[in-house]
């Protein structure tokens, strides 16, 4: 065959090809649209959506959601790119926070009602928004959740006549006693599906420093002036290290179960009958792994919960909190409209009715929670005196996960812990100057 | 249809690799010229070369009377049968006929004529639907020979078409091709390392080595005149005894033996060169007789072929069946002068 | 769940269906035309050009341009600023723990030996076995099936197959429960400090073997394919000559596939190399199973230190090379063979 | 055969040895081996099989292979992923994005193998080399160039392809990347592959009349079925399992997000939801596995028998 037959035979394709790009359907839509990324999927996407759809109804806005679990890859290349979306929210501050030394991200002190923001929303919020101490607001926080919770059966501590600790001492107290009755106090479980493995073993150490250093520490520690291999956060290894016991046997399975057991199973050798262990130390979204796996657990009767007691009773009342931020990338007015709506507690009412999170705006009604125990950890956050934001996530993502790395390694072998801490110190001094 | 002429033609792969070095034949309209060589002698690289299938250092190769050299291969109104056939495994018989004929976008009917003619000529009706695998080996020849055929190509080449058949079939198929360039009054040209092949089937033999063209000429000639030491001994079977020698005159002075030449040359040394047919139990008339101490004997029913030492020289003597002789025996043989041949010592070139 | 969707846009599927082919086709053909309206001498030089063009474009755009960024990158800071090979420096820094050290060992030698020697071998074996059953597209679809799970649901797989109890508790992941179902211990496949806890074998193992797991089905298919093209007189003949199934194996079907192992191989070399989905999925480089491409992709998105990024990725290129010089003699001994 | 080979120790046969005892085990062993293997192989995914009909937590506490007593089992998890997820759309944006992001590459790179299997031209193996060195370029490095030359050169975002209208051209970034990144591979494979074809088919198709398309389409290309089969079927799944390059290149976006974007979002960040996974595996490999059966008959046993060989 010549090339010409090939040609011939060629035409009628294009020919469809032709007709269908022009039947192709055409028009833009003009009432605007604002584009986010967030990494809400499943369940939290569909809340999302809740919250979203009075906006829409009654803006006529487009919102074009994304959800990604890997945020930071896809967010960066995106940034990087040139082809940022309009608003982000992200589980974690640092890579907000990055964008705005960047100054990808637009300050938000026009975009939003500052007046009416400061009303709602307490100071120690907003001053988390303004990353670069510049006086501009680069984040607004929407939703929140309590950690440092030690979640408990009330049914196993009445059966054994366990009482719940009021202070660090009762604590230490109650671990022994549970120990020396044969079962290992505490579950813990640290495996979190790969790369963020060892995260929830940091939600410890975080608790610990805080209330054992107090905020000052705490704050130069997320800042990355106060070395790893100083007392004070030493000290907070040891502290965790006398709740893993010598050689993790504290903690139900030792260490090779601490490690390979995934964050959300922790709670299942609680439920076992008889009990595995008895306490653990999760944040207040475990519930819903809870009821998951065991669906005929009932919140309240069948497990409940008792904040970290002080470690240092001058510190009293230091929880340590996290949460999920927004920024502004493009200023449309789209965008702006939506950020708006989100500081607000008709929009933060929404999820907090469906729950799994905690509003941030103030003027969210404590009744609106939908069970005793998110109402519990909801005063939690109210009435917290020092209120910190999650340590590990606000450090630069580097050193975030070597932090994360470094506890995996203090779990398999305490012994290692200064050669431990000189690592995350090598860590401390590149990892705020890259980024 | 045409005659082919290479005009000083020369492949050159890299400066210093020549495949064929200044080759100068003229082929005939309807002659089937075998090329004939050991192997890498450059013999299917000429071949390719009129193919189209590689490109031509220098000189020109002309079909007809038109240069081709820098005509494509489909152009130049060839056909060509491959010692591996090349057909297409995924088309029926009847496709792999057809197919140089679609490239020529030719009617359907006519297309359909001509399989079926070829096919007819070859034999293949009954196969004409099958794929090459479901064919013996010589069937898939034939295949290759009526791809060739359908197009009634002005030249047929054919690359060594028999040596991946056995030995029966080979002779047969022989016999087909000869007869099939008679019907077909096409220019043939075949390319062969196996001399039996070109001296049966050749209207005209070209002997081939290193890529110099050694002699063109009939089967006859090249026989019986041999242009150099080369051809002597790559020509027949058993190969032809070859005897240093010391020329004075018209005498010929071997180790073993004195030979009568025919005609008189200079002084000097040389190659004795004679078939072993020349070597007889026969008494020679001009007194060039020899005594053969005799190592083996081959009787192969017509023929008796006498291995031996002649002198310090290893020769060959066909003689009598009915001569009794047996290894160890000394015969006595006489040598027909009238079909000796002498080759310069140097340049091997023949004196006659 | 609405299915309508699907059909209501089925014409536009077919659209491109039909007509992304229909532009390549014309692409060649249009090409072809050109070329044929070309003088004759120019016509081989140019029309190479037309057929690898569009190849050679998007790999240029895709591929090669970005890399070449990337070995730019690998001396610059941050800011952009030249840092000479100091980003190589603390790759290879405080051996044989730090830097990327760890990540090479795993890639260099335990990806690059057991990976590529698993899954060739299980690949040949399978596909000479099967070729002996008459069932077999059916096992041979049956192997395959990991190749169509994607790496995400693959480490969900081989996370449950891995999973880990306490000793004395029942065992919920298969190969726990297999393990002490014959009275052993149960093992901690993927944190295990086998033999040591600086050097880590075991769990590097258990990455490796899901990894193989799921890719065998691409040797198997493609051995299996070029099996299929040894005729079977040559096999018969070998067998004629009195050669025992394991001679006919080694001597015969082995030297006839190694083009095709070659090819195979060097694949399989490269994938080693750029092991990641298992490891981001399985262990996040915890544990000793650090590989390269996860450290690049660590360095690059979380730590957004691209010139870390970039560093790692030219020390797996550079990975690459010996691969590269083997297939450049491989194809110039074919080249010499035509 | 190996296999059978050595499972018949001699030394066993000085012993007690019926000879129909050694005759069954040799008949039988390869057909133990072949299917014993085939099931070990399985062994994962049938677990995975048999978990995803389980209610969720029970899966927490007792082994798959203990589904049997009790007999329980669910659909819920089929159910809520059918409920849940955009099933519909998310495979119409599957194939959207799997057959160009495989056509491409695969034509594309048939016309370059060809090319470099027969065609002379200057450097052709640097640029063969250089393309395999290529398959080792880590993707993640890649987005951020390509995506800006995209976003601030040509202007081009999925948003305002989009809104164009012509259908498919949202994706079209999508495909040219699947296309860029697939085409090293494909070269290579279907080169080597081209490479080994006997040239005396070309030079006879080339005698006969063939130009370089009629050889390429109607000689190589039939011939290659087994390749191109094989090569189809890994760039399909290599694309119909991708997650990462669709979520930078069109993202994430209901309308134009493929299935296993759709199938990632069913668990929460927090990873709530996993058993759903279980299931929605299953639903991401109907679709390869058809494709693989439909184009397994192609790897038949020796296609080019009877074309050279004597």
């Amino acid at each position: 065959m010549r090339a010409s037959t090939w040609v011939r035979a060629l035409v009628p394709l294009l020919g469809v090809i032709v007709v269908a790009v022009g039947c192709g359907t055409g028009g833009a839509s003009n009432a605007g649209s604002v584009k986010v990324i967030a990494v809400w999927s499943g369940q939290e996407q569909a809340s999302f959506m809740a919250v979203l759809k009075p906006f829409i109804d009654s803006t006529g806005i487009k919102v074009q959601y994304e959800s990604t679990r890997d945020e930071d890859a896809i967010l960066k290349t995106r940034v990087a790119a040139g082809n940022a979306p309009d608003l982000a929210a992200a589980p974690s501050p640092q890579l907000l926070t990055q964008f705005a030394k960047q100054g990808k991200v637009r300050p938000l002190n026009d975009a939003v009602d500052m007046s009416a923001l400061q009303s709602s929303t307490s100071q120690g919020w907003i001053k988390l928004g303004e990353p670069l101490n510049d006086g501009k607001l680069y984040q607004i926080f929407s939703w929140a959740a309590v950690k440092g919770l030690i979640w408990y059966d009330p049914k196993n501590f009445s059966a054994k006549n366990y009482s719940v600790p009021k202070t660090w001492q009762d604590l230490l107290t109650l671990q022994s006693t549970i120990k020396s009755s044969g079962t290992p106090p505490w579950c813990i479980a640290v495996a979190s599906g790969g790369a963020a493995d060892g995260w929830p073993a940091s939600d410890w150490l975080k608790e610990i420093v805080l209330s054992q250093a107090g905020p000052d520490v705490y704050d130069k520690w997320v800042a990355g002036t106060q070395t790893w291999t100083s007392t004070e956060i030493k000290s907070a290894f040891q502290t965790f290290g006398t709740v893993l016991g010598p050689n993790d046997s504290n903690v139900y399975g030792g260490k090779n179960t601490i490690l390979a057991t995934q964050f959300g199973d922790v709670g299942t050798p609680m439920f076992a009958n008889p009990p595995k262990c008895y306490m653990l130390n999760q944040a207040s979204f475990i519930t819903t792994f809870f009821t998951s796996a065991v669906p005929s657990l009932q919140a309240g009767t069948d497990f409940t919960f008792f904040p970290l007691p002080d470690i240092n009773t001058s510190y009293t009342g230091a929880h340590v909190v996290a949460g999920d931020s927004w920024s502004m990338f493009n200023d449309t007015p789209q965008a702006r409209q939506l950020i708006k709506y989100l500081t607000t507690a008709q929009a933060q009412d929404i999820w907090v009715k469906r729950g799994g999170k905690l509003a941030v705006n103030k003027q969210v009604s404590l009744d609106d929670y939908p069970d005793p125990l998110s109402k519990l950890s909801a005063q939690i956050l109210v009435n917290t005196q020092i209120a910190k934001y999650d340590a590990t996530d606000n450090m630069p993502a580097d050193m975030k996960n070597a932090a994360w790395k470094g506890l995996l390694k203090f779990i398999s072998n305490q012994n290692d812990l200064n050669t431990i801490l000189a690592d995350l110190d090598k860590t401390q001094k590149t990892a705020y100057t890259a980024a | 249809m045409a005659a082919v002429t290479y005009d000083h033609v020369v492949k050159r792969y890299t400066a210093d690799v020549t495949v064929v070095k200044d080759l100068n034949v003229d082929i005939k309209d309807k002659e089937f010229m075998v090329l004939v060589g050991p192997s890498g002698c450059g013999k299917s690289t000429a071949l390719r070369m009129l193919a189209g299938l590689e490109s031509i250092t220098e000189g020109q190769i002309r079909i007809g009377d038109r240069v081709v050299n820098n005509v494509a291969a489909k152009d130049r109104d060839i056909a060509m049968v491959f010692q591996s056939y090349a057909l297409y495994p995924h088309m029926s018989v009847y496709d792999n006929m057809a197919f140089p004929l679609q490239m020529q976008h030719m009617k359907k009917d006519e297309m359909d004529r001509r399989v079926k003619n070829a096919s007819k000529i070859l034999g293949l009706d009954p196969f004409l639907k099958r794929k090459p695998r479901a064919l013996s080996g010589g069937q898939r020849q034939r295949v290759a020979l009526g791809r060739a055929i359908v197009r009634s190509p002005k030249v047929f080449l054919l690359d060594e078409p028999l040596s991946n058949l056995d030995a029966k079939l080979r002779g047969q198929t022989r016999i087909e091709l000869q007869k099939l360039h008679r019907e077909l009054e096409t220019t043939f040209i075949y390319v062969t390392h196996d001399q039996v092949e070109a001296m049966t089937m050749g209207d005209r033999i070209a002997i081939m080595n290193a890529g110099i063209l050694q002699q063109v000429g009939t089967p006859g000639d090249v026989y019986d005149h041999p242009a150099n030491l080369f051809v002597a001994g790559f020509i027949g079977t058993p190969t032809m005894n070859f005897v240093p020698v010391t020329t004075s005159d018209s005498t010929a002075k071997a180790s073993g033996f004195e030979a009568k030449l025919p005609k008189s040359v200079p002084a000097g040394k040389g190659t004795l060169g004679f078939r072993p047919e020349a070597l007889t139990d026969r008494q020679s008339a001009d007194g060039s007789n020899l005594q053969m101490k005799v190592d083996v004997v081959e009787r192969l029913g017509s023929d008796q072929y006498l291995y031996g030492q002649v002198g310090s020289d290893q020769v060959t003597a066909r003689v009598d069946p009915r001569m009794k002789v047996a290894p160890g025996d000394t015969a006595q043989l006489g040598l027909d002068t009238r079909s000796i041949h002498l080759f310069d010592a140097e340049s091997e070139v023949a004196f006659f | 769940m609405d299915f309508s969707v699907l059909l209501q846009d089925i014409p536009t599927l077919l659209v491109v269906i039909i007509g992304v082919p229909a532009i390549l086709a014309a692409y060649i053909v249009g090409g072809e035309f050109l070329v044929r309206r070309l003088p004759d001498k120019n016509r081989p030089q140019v029309r190479p050009w037309i057929w690898v063009g569009p190849a050679l474009i998007l790999v240029a755009g895709y591929l090669l341009l970005p890399a070449i960024g990337t070995i730019g990158q690998s001396f610059e800071n941050n800011a952009g600023n030249w840092v000479g090979f100091n980003n190589y420096a603390s790759q290879f820094a405080d051996f044989p723990q730090g830097g990327a050290w760890v990540a090479i060992r795993n890639n260099v030698i335990f990806w690059l030996i057991f990976y590529t020697i698993f899954t060739l071998a299980f690949g040949l074996v399978l596909a000479v076995l099967f070729d002996r059953v008459r069932y077999e597209s059916v096992v041979k679809s049956l192997i395959f099936m990991p190749m169509a799970i994607s790496s995400v649901a693959l480490g969900i797989i081989w996370i449950f197959m891995y999973q880990y109890s306490p000793t004395g508790e029942s065992q919920v992941g298969t190969l726990n429960a297999i393990i002490t179902f014959f009275h052993h211990d149960p093992v901690v496949w993927l944190q295990d400090q086998w033999p040591s806890d600086k050097f880590n074998l075991l769990n590097n193992l258990a990455l490796i073997g899901a990894a193989t797991w799921g890719i065998t089905g691409f040797s198997m298919v493609i051995l299996s394919a070029a099996l299929k093209g040894i005729p079977g007189e040559l096999l018969e003949a070998a067998r004629v000559d009195g050669a025992g199934e394991l001679t006919v194996f080694r001597r015969v079907i082995f030297p006839l596939m190694m083009p095709t192992i070659v090819v195979v191989g060097t694949t399989l070399v490269i994938f080693a190399l750029k092991a990641f989905d298992v490891v981001y999925v399985m262990t996040g480089g915890n544990y000793n199973t650090d590989v390269l491409a996860f450290r690049m992709y660590e360095q690059l998105y979380t730590a957004g230190n691209s010139g870390h990024a970039s560093a790692v990725a030219v020390i797996l290129l550079i990975a690459v090379i010996p691969v590269l010089i083997f297939n450049l003699r491989q194809f110039r001994a074919v080249e010499a063979r035509r | 055969m190996t296999v059978a080979a050595a499972a018949q120790p001699t030394t066993v046969a000085a012993r007690f040895s019926p000879g129909w005892i050694t005759q069954l085990l040799q008949r039988y062993m390869l057909h133990v081996v072949v299917i014993g293997l085939t099931v070990a192989w399985m062994l994962p995914t049938i677990g995975l099989l048999v978990s995803s009909f389980r209610p969720f937590a029970l899966t927490k506490t007792s082994g798959w292979w203990t589904a049997l007593s009790p007999l329980e089992f669910t659909l819920q998890n089929y159910t809520d992923v059918l409920d849940q997820s955009n099933l519909g759309q998310a495979f119409f944006n599957s194939f959207m994005v799997s057959v160009p992001a495989t056509v491409i590459p695969v034509t594309i790179g048939a016309f370059a193998a060809y090319a470099f299997a027969w065609m002379k031209f200057p450097a052709r193996n640097w640029i063969f080399l250089a393309l395999v060195g290529l398959l080792a370029v880590p993707l993640q490095l890649t987005f951020v160039p390509v995506l800006s030359f995209y976003v601030n050169t040509l202007h081009w975002t999925t948003s305002n392809l989009e809104n164009i209208g012509i259908p498919g051209l949202p994706w079209v970034p999508l495909w040219l990347a699947h296309a860029g990144y697939g085409l090293p591979f494909s070269i290579y494979l279907l080169a080597n592959f081209f490479r080994a074809l006997p040239s005396d088919l070309f030079e006879s198709a080339e005698i006969d009349g063939a130009g370089t398309l009629t050889v390429f389409f109607r000689i190589i290309l039939p011939l290659s079925v087994p390749a191109l089969a094989s090569l189809v079927i890994f760039q399909f799944l290599w694309v119909w399992n991708d997650l990462l390059v669709a979520l930078i290149y069109v993202g994430g976006a209901p309308e134009v997000a493929p299935l296993t974007v759709n199938l990632a979002d069913l668990t929460t960040s927090l990873g709530q939801g996993s058993n759903l996974l279980t299931s929605a595996a299953f639903f991401s490999m109907v679709v390869p596995l058809i494709v693989f059966l439909s184009l397994q008959r192609y790897f038949v046993r020796g296609i080019l028998a009877g074309s050279v060989k004597g």
